[in-house]
């Protein structure tokens, strides 16, 4: 991982945390563009993490241009240029996620975890419907999903406990923790959806690549996160 | 990495840039949308023929566009199905008031891809139909996996339809075509090497000197089964098994064999494996009745060779050869 | 190794007969004498022609046999030419009364065999004449050495003369043609790796991972010089220059050019070192009036490239652009 | 080398010192067909082994129709199988140096020290002047000719002292040492025939396949007298 931090050289990026999650996104996925590629190349065709780069880099690049009237309208300029300019399977997934996200949120101005976990079903319902694929497939789905799910207990567990607000550092860290344990848990998976579908049981023993990015990727915000505070 | 390549993000960019220099007066580059076009595309006494997919397979597809052919390919980066949006684009460019027809091969990233353009011109009122193209006997169809692939078996489609667009086929009259030489194409492919996307910059996987991958399909990724190498008999017997007994091919059929090359393989080779494969159909009693022995559909340099094989009827047969004048030109 | 191969000693008769089984209406394969010829060769009304050399550098010379190219071709073995009784029987089965006009690269080898042939089949009353292609810029001509090579520049020879042929020049006229094309045709090519001759089963050299060849000739053998890998621009700038500077080429001058690749290169790649030559031409005023981007003359599976120049005049322009059928059909 | 006598299998061999040679220089060139075929792809294109083994194989395989009227009618059976088998350049230069040989005996019955020395000088100038070359050109040659002079110089040597005739397996083992000097001295010469020709001063630090191939040849037919008496 690249040392930058990832709001370093950028004035204008407000510090709300949904550009500082969206801008972590971007930049992990240009800083592992080597290594997204490799786990692609597996049983892969290699070009994941080119993909994921090319498109990311021109959210960094355009990123002061973004609509800012509201969360929602900003995630859908993020969504659009994913769809425009990410090619594979990831540039329709990815952009129906964020697009799909920005709608889970079209009414809010402020968001909270709950609005996290609001936007994250949206996400993967959108790459269920999209790539017509589910939890058990071995795709990004495997860790996007049980993310999503510890997110939302954690949430729970906090109110019942009485806490009002839980604390973000720590929801983070959780939701890092269960995408971690989930990607891993694709290993020994059999590829029913993605390229690596088509080499049959030669897919068991390696995760999903994309199932390993949302572990990454989580981690560098959990990790970007605690840094911030 | 060993490839004439400057900065591997322009790759693709400066291939079509050459492609469009060395064909001046017939093809147009659009690299807002990293697309080619015929020059005089669209015309309106025509349905316009549009295929995508990755870069990397060339000649396929966009060494495929010209009279008899496509009237466009929006090729994506290697390997990577092209962004919608650049499909949409390519969409309204070509768009003829006889309507236009999508081929795709028939992966997930090119199908969301096409049928997202596709909605998206429908919006705009343009006619578009799109037709999948799945002729790889390795993959297994059922519903619990994506569908065949789509290999080099897209030449023989791409050529029926467009040599009934250029007749003045109606849309309806072109898919037809289309889905019927789709349905009636197997194909089959085998990797001697690896191959080296110039972005990644090493091989895609790595293979002992004496070890194949069997059931590959075109984009560098690892086939079906890795097996010993053999000599070329057996190898060739095996991927002519695999095709003939999918449809099946029967005794007395007529048929195209194509002989594929996926980049690596020098065409002298790929004629020996001609050679043999027809050998064996005759055994069978399949009657080849025509012949394609070089480079359709490859996978960048990957060292291999695909077989397909088309059972031809007599519109098949006509269409297949009516004249053409595309970039791969000879002489 | 890796290739498609029975028996690594019927690498090329087989490569020769899954060709004529690909062409059984327009190609004859006579095993005993290891040759191609066309099924309606010798005809009386135009000089015959055939062309000879090593195998492995198809699709020269055994895939170039059709109307309006040459008669027959005789290829030895892999890189080795011809015994002169395999040149001497190609010679009498085409023999027309027009003529025989026999094409040769310049090697030691294969010069000896056709001028023996060529002696032999005068002693029977046949006319014959030969001509020497050497176009190969990479090796100095002097009375010390054997001479430039011939190499990718015969297509043009062959394209030229087998036009003339067809529209039934007399053997002077067919020769003079010839002998005024390799006049005005200069290549360079350059290795990014070595190849491996089936019989051999290894490479024929080693080159380290970030080192080319440049100046290499078409049998695999070393070239000039080692040199480190580049970006594309900077090594075609060197393969541009060393081309122009030759003959030399001059600002106004209109040419034909070929980029040639040597059988592990994608034509991918091949059109990406086109646009970049072809830019280096404009920048010269250098104007490219006919553009040939594929695999012409090879060196079995290495990865390499070369690049070829014509000075076209109205006369070679035509020639080019006459029509012919030969194996090498796309569709 | 192969551990097979060069006549085994040929009841039909005759033992004439001739077809003994013959046999041997066949036999050498089948068994050498890989260590000739790597000395000539150091700066040559690799088939000189597999064109020599091709060719020399038919000879072997039609030995016993050879006429044997005389030795020179034998030479010339041989020269024109080479000929009209073996491709490359070896082909035309070897199938001159057996019909020049053959040439020079033409009126011999018996042969001896002296005709070999005549068959010798008969093939080389029949090489030299077929591919126009000639001794320092880095060819063949620069093993064959300094080995014909050694021998001519032993023969003149025992005859000079006294001696009738010599003894052929002296005179084979003397020979053959001349070709190996001869050959290794190669190593540092340009080539200005062939293919090396072409690579320029690279060809300089590798010895010449043609002239290895003669000293092989020399050396094998030493031992093998030296066996046979
Ligand atoms: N149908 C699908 N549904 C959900 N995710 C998918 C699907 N197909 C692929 N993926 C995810 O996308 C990743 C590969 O993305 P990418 O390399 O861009 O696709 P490709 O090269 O196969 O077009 C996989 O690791 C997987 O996580
Ligand atoms: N012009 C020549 N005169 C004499 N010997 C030659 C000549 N050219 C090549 N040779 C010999 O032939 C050997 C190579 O033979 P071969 O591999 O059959 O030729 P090539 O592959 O170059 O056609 C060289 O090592 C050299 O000894
Ligand atoms: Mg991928
Ligand atoms: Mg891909
Ligand atoms: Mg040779
Ligand atoms: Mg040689």
């Amino acid at each position: 991982m690249s040392a930058t931090s990832p709001t370093a050289g950028s004035e204008s990026t407000g510090n709300s945390d949904l550009e500082f999650v969206v801008r972590t996104i971007a930049q992990t996925a240009v800083d592992n563009e080597r290594e997204f590629g490799e786990l692609d190349a597996v049983v892969g065709d290699g070009d994941f993490g080119y993909s994921l780069a090319r498109g990311f880099e021109i959210v960094l690049a355009d990123w002061d241009t973004f609509d800012r009237s509201s969360p929602s309208a900003f995630l859908k300029k993020v969504a659009l240029v994913i769809s425009k300019r990410v090619g594979g399977t990831s540039g329709p997934l990815w952009g129906t996620a964020f697009l799909r996200a920005a709608g889970a949120i079209s009414d809010r101005a402020e968001l909270d975890g709950t609005d996290a976990v609001a936007m994250l079903r949206a996400a993967a319902e959108g790459i269920k419907v999209r790539g017509r694929s589910d939890l058990g497939d071995k795709t990004l789905l495997d860790a996007l999903i049980p993310m999503t799910d510890a997110l939302e207990e954690e949430i729970r567990a906090v109110r019942t406990g009485g806490g009002a607000v839980a604390d973000p550092v720590r929801l983070a860290r959780v939701a890092a923790s269960a995408a971690r344990t989930a990607a891993d848990a694709t290993t020994p998976m059999l590829a029913r959806r993605g390229r690596p579908s088509y080499t049959g049981e030669r897919s068991i023993g390696s995760p999903d690549a994309g199932a390993v990015a949302i572990a990454v990727i989580a981690e560098r915000i959990a990790d970007e996160w605690a840094r911030r505070t | 990495m060993k490839k004439f390549v400057n900065d591997p993000k322009n790759y693709v960019p400066e291939m079509l840039q050459g492609l469009a220099l060395a064909n001046p007066d017939s093809l147009r580059y659009v690299p807002e949308y990293n697309l080619i076009m015929r020059a005089d595309a669209p015309r309106a006494d025509k349905v316009s023929l549009v295929q995508g997919s990755g870069s990397g397979h060339e000649p396929a597809h966009v060494m495929s566009v010209g009279r008899g052919m496509l009237d466009a390919a929006c090729p994506g980066d290697v390997f990577a199905a092209p962004p919608t949006d650049y499909v949409y684009e390519t969409v309204k460019l070509v768009a003829s008031p006889k309507g236009v027809l999508l081929l795709v091969n028939n992966y997930t990233g090119d199908r969301m891809a096409f049928e997202m353009a596709e909605e998206l011109a429908e919006a705009d009122g343009i006619t578009v139909r799109t037709l999948a193209i799945d002729d790889d006997v390795s993959v297994q169809d059922s519903t619990y996996t994506v569908g065949r692939r789509g290999v080099a078996g897209n030449f023989f489609v791409m050529k029926a339809v467009g040599a009934a667009a250029e007749r003045g086929a109606d849309l309806g009259e072109v898919y037809r075509i289309g889905a019927k030489v789709n349905s009636v194409t197997r194909t089959m492919g085998m990797a001697l090497t690896a191959c080296t996307p110039p972005a990644k910059g090493s091989p895609l996987f790595e293979l002992p000197d004496d070890e194949i991958e069997m059931g590959v399909g075109i984009h560098g990724e690892p086939g079906r089964r890795r097996e010993k190498l053999r000599p070329a008999d057996e190898m060739v017997r095996e991927l002519v098994t695999a095709v003939v007994d999918d449809l099946p091919y029967t005794s007395g059929d007529g048929v195209a064999l194509m002989v594929n090359g996926l980049g690596g393989t020098p065409i002298g080779e790929l004629y020996l494996v001609y050679g043999l494969a027809h050998r064996q159909l005759a055994e069978r009693g399949i009657e080849i009745r025509r012949s394609y022995v070089g480079e359709y559909c490859t996978s960048l340099d990957m060292a291999g060779a695909s077989i397909t094989l088309v059972r031809l009827d007599d519109e098949i047969s006509d269409l297949l050869a009516a004249p053409a004048e595309i970039p791969l030109r000879v002489f």
